[in-house]
């Protein structure tokens, strides 16, 4: 189905399958998404978008069918390379950002699998625009700074392979570039990132790849109008 | 040592969101005023026999008492998702419930130094057996109900009607445990046997219980 | 399915048959309970059943949790006789309870004491019913690991809450019969004893074997009802 | 009409939401079944007192899985801020607080008809004086227990540890219909006074609380 | 501050502030909003626009100043005619989507004040793209099929007034575009619409008026570039 040249790959799905009761979420789906690459996932609601993502992530599994995650079948092994940004924050509403990532830190540090450090919370905050002084809890945050801080908390761990629902929902344009400034330089740094969204023009800038997604399939996976410069 | 920083990381993150909305402690503290009030009400102590159900009223006020706040320990997690950051990320598991069980000790304990003393000037107690086996029977029953209870209360915690269910696994895997903490109890108050028996039971019970769930937490925890 | 009814069934009923002929009019009518006592030939048996079936679920839900990852299909069989043998246990603790009830209210005069042997049965009854009931709360594919390790804590927690029991209230005089089971039977007594016995058993078995097909079925037919779906939505996609 | 028509359709939702995750009841059943086991493990039933503080015990029980069940009623109001729609909506707040009544009112009472049996076969028990004044007793005291708990279930609502603090209003409010329950029960169980008094007491607390909750709803469901 | 028309306002706002703490979400607001209208309020994250559109809905109060809604001041008494749809859903998550906009329903309908009646479930659901024959519980739904179901029920009471917090946030575009139709219907109607986005590109068709907020406070609050025929 893909044409990417056979590098290692970061994420290989072979007739992946999610069955909610009788009702097919994701249908027989085989793709691969190479290491480096930026995906940007289209497709209208209900597609199966949100789903392929956790499903990649491991917070579900599939019904049918083999996914693995940079080279490993099994689930739980890549935890520490993964990072998934979902609707939900997943941040504590009573706690600061700065203390959110500092918690966060913890359980992802010194840990014999990765030998990258983490970044710091104060550079996280700095590179996703929110002010890393900002004593308020983010139960108290709007909507888009919340989606902000959310995204501080996955980009800090370093991942190599990053899953982003809809980072820029709810975003205010200005910050939305600077994220797309972030993830530009994550891609040269080459992490894999997988991204959904529902406003293409926005993250074109950076895609490699374009795959679309229709009723629980991926019906097309190409490359980007606009490859900058990298070979595909 | 990793593991030890591990848990100390997820237990002052629950002791701070503690501490910041700190009406936790003062309602459970409260709450177990009122119980004590309230049982009095309902049971007079000025009966001969209330040295004999002084026992079973503490320990009765307690498990009710824990279980309201068990059911809440988890569901700050599932607010926003947490939960789901903390099945991906790379630290283990057992860290997460090892801390969330110290969490609620340390909740659970701290009503008893209050409800203790009240219970013995409501009840007008003292001991005739050994007072100061209370101070092993204590923390031993405690810790009883609140590894069981942590443990339940996180199996519980994706299914339907989650507040529901708590009680209903966690009261039947209890009853050993609750047997041995009424029984020592009453046994250290009226003098007339031996505890000795049921406190090393508590013990026995404590130990195989915390490695079950430390055991099994991950496979709850991974449970899709 | 049907070979196990026509194999079971035939059987079974024979030796219930056999047994209840045994039980009802060959045994010798007990001298200080008179007729009454003749439940004890379907008590006793159901109460022997009950402690059995327990084994089966806890080594079935051992097995489930070992070879969830490596190998599902036996997983989901083990699952699957977990279920039935819960459920049993919980059918033939019910009738225990049930007739030991209905006995103690003419025998003793009263519905229930908190003797021992009682209480720990009915402590094997409540925790076999909270199993049931995570099995209904809990939806999709959770259902399964949640209750094979609530399976392993219930294996471990009985015998604790047996040896509890036998020291509780020791202090109170009881008005149970003091021996150990089957102490003072007449040996007359014992046909009808072991010919319900074998029938309980054979029934049991069959039931368990029919509820395990069952549950297998339904394993089936929904992965099939799945597949089926899946492939005619891709159908349509086409 | 338009108001009955309105209460109806807010309890015809949760009883479609309870009837949906059908187990609720189930679960109900069986809690009342653990409470009555867990009392008689930690109050011995063969004592000759038993039935002197069985009132007592059938009361704090019932207490104990009311403040369970009721701490529930408003959670689902509140996932997804659909209080917010509740508060928006032009239909009269008092309606709403009705039906939540109505709502629990039923649970309890299905708790009530499991437990009663269950507690006469296992404490032993034979009602000394007019045994069907329960009938009067258990409805009255319930709605007692009900009306105020959800109320307060709905005051505490929107402060942060909402299930702790509903015990805590709870109980110092419910004293006197405690009292009345507690009383009137022991006086029917043991036939040694006259339960009238007490049951009359019961039926007018219910018509003020009840009155003063209806009035006073709608201020509670607008504020901030 | 506006040069509106004097016609009917729909809401006025007089020196409006709110303060969480000493944090002043909402900084002296005047403004008025005028009936039969489309305003579209920009602005960045934490800008205010959410605080503002709860204030006007009578969910919070203003710690200062007046705002009066529909010509009255008294808060409450115009719940029969305003739609609020806010960043979540105020659905039953276990109920679907029929079953939660007919209960819904019932707590519109037959209401003295309101003399017209509500539009049918299945009416609404086709207006927001909605299939009503879906017996999934809204629990289940996509983000954007939930959002979609959420402006369904604020649309079923035929509101004079609406206000939507980014009603497009998570809603593909063909289903954005269906619902700028049903909007476009409403104003035409003579329905007054307060809706914020982050996506000015898609709501400008229907903007009679872009409002722009800043740190809590409405800096700029003009004609929008295309008008379209009507006399603002
Ligand atoms: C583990 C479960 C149980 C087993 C294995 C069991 C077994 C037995 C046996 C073997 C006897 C005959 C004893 C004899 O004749 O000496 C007996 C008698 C009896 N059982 Fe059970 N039983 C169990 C549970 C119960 C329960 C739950 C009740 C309920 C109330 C009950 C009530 C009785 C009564 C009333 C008698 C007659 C006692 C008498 O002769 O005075 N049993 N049981
Ligand atoms: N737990 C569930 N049970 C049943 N159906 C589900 C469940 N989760 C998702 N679905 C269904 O699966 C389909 C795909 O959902 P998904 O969330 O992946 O869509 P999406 O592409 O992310 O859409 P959106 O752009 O709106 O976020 C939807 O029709 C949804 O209703
Ligand atoms: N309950 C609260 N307590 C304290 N501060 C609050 C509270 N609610 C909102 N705020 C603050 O008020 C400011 C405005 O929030 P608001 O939600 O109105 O922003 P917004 O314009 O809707 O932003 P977004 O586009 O991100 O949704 C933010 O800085 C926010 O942190
Ligand atoms: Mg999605
Ligand atoms: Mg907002």
């Amino acid at each position: 189905m893909s044409s990417v040249v056979n590098t290692t790959h970061a994420v290989q799905l072979h007739e992946v399958s999610k069955l909610y009761g009788s009702f097919a979420a994701l249908r027989k789906v085989t793709a691969e998404f190479a290491v480096g690459k930026c995906y940007v996932i289209l497709g209208q609601n209900g597609a199966g978008k949100s789903t392929l993502l956790r499903l990649i992530a491991g917070l579900i599994r599939p019904s049918f069918g083999i996914c693995s995650i940079l080279g490993s079948a099994e689930a739980g092994t890549m935890r520490h390379s993964i990072g998934y940004l979902s609707h939900a924050s997943m941040l504590y509403d009573e706690l600061t950002a700065m203390e959110n990532l500092r918690y966060s830190a913890r359980l992802y540090e010194d840990n014999s699998h990765s030998t990258t450090s983490l970044w710091q919370p104060e550079q996280v905050l700095a590179m996703v625009g929110l002010d890393a002084r900002l004593d308020r809890p983010v139960g108290k945050f709007s909507q888009g700074m919340r989606q902000r801080a959310a995204l501080a908390r996955v980009l800090m761990a370093k991942p190599e392979l990053l899953l982003l629902d809809e980072p820029f929902s709810n975003v205010d344009l200005a910050s939305s570039a600077q994220m797309l400034r972030v993830l530009a330089e994550l891609r040269a740094a080459r992490k894999t990132i997988l991204l959904t969204t529902h406003q293409p023009e926005l993250a074109r800038p950076i895609a490699d790849f374009i795959c679309t997604m229709h009723e629980g399939q991926i019906v097309s996976l190409e490359p980007a109008q606009s490859p900058e410069g990298r070979s595909a | 040592m990793t593991y030890v920083r591990i848990v100390w990381a997820h237990l002052a993150k629950d002791l701070r969101l503690e501490w910041r909305s700190k009406d936790a402690i003062n309602g459970m503290l409260f709450f177990s005023l009122l119980v004590v009030v309230l049982f009095s009400f309902a049971f007079d102590p000025t009966m001969a026999v209330s040295r004999q159900i002084s026992g079973g009223i503490l320990w009765v006020a307690l498990l009710f008492a824990s279980v309201t706040a068990l059911n809440q320990t988890w569901t700050r997690e599932l607010r926003h998702q947490v939960l789901d950051a903390q099945r991906m990320a790379p630290s283990p598991a057992s860290a997460l419930f090892l801390s969330k069980v110290l969490a609620n000790f340390l909740f659970v304990s701290m009503i008893q130094i209050v409800l203790g003393p009240l219970f013995i000037v409501f009840y007008n107690l003292r001991a005739i057996g050994q007072g100061w086996l209370m101070l092993l029977v204590l923390p031993l029953g405690t810790l009883a109900l609140v590894v069981n209870g942590t443990f339940f209360a996180a199996l519980s915690l994706r299914t339907r009607n989650r507040e529901m269910l708590l009680p209903l696994i966690l009261f039947p895997v209890s009853v050993p445990a609750l047997l041995a903490m009424v029984q020592s109890t009453t046994a250290i108050l009226t003098g007339e046997s031996d505890p000795g028996l049921w406190i090393r039971m508590l013990g026995g019970y404590d130990v195989i219980f915390l490695t079950l769930c430390l055991l099994l937490f991950e496979t709850i925890l991974g449970a899709e | 399915m049907k070979k196990t009814l026509l194999i079971g069934l035939p059987i079974s009923l024979a030796l219930l048959a056999m047994g209840f002929y045994q039980a009802m009019y060959v045994a010798p009518t007990e001298a200080t309970m008179g007729n009454i006592q003749r439940i004890f030939y379907y008590h006793f048996p159901s109460a022997i059943m009950a402690l059995l079936f327990p084994y089966v679920n806890f080594a079935a839900s051992l097995v489930f949790l070992a070879t969830r990852r490596s190998n599902p299909l036996r997983a989901q069989a083990a699952d699957a006789l977990a279920l039935a043998s819960a459920e049993m246990t919980l059918i033939f603790c019910s009738i225990g309870l049930a007739t030991g009830m209905l006995w103690a209210r003419p025998v003793w005069g009263i519905w229930w004491t908190w003797d021992e042997r009682l209480t720990s049965f009915l402590m094997l009854w409540l925790i076999y019913v909270s199993y049931l009931l995570l099995r209904r709360f809990t939806a999709g594919g959770q259902t399964q690991t949640l209750a094979a390790v609530l399976s392993v804590f219930a294996a471990i927690d009985v015998p604790i809450v047996y040896m509890s029991i036998r020291w509780w209230r020791t202090q109170h005089p009881s008005p149970v019969i003091g021996g150990g089971p089957n102490s003072g039977l007449d040996p007359s007594m014992w046909p009808a004893v072991w010919w319900n016995l074998a029938g309980w058993f054979v029934w049991g078995v069959m039931l368990v074997i029919l509820r395990y097909k069952l549950e297998r079925k339904r394993q089936w037919t929904e992965q099939e009802s799945a597949l089926q779906a899946l492939e005619a939505s891709l159908e349509t996609a086409r």
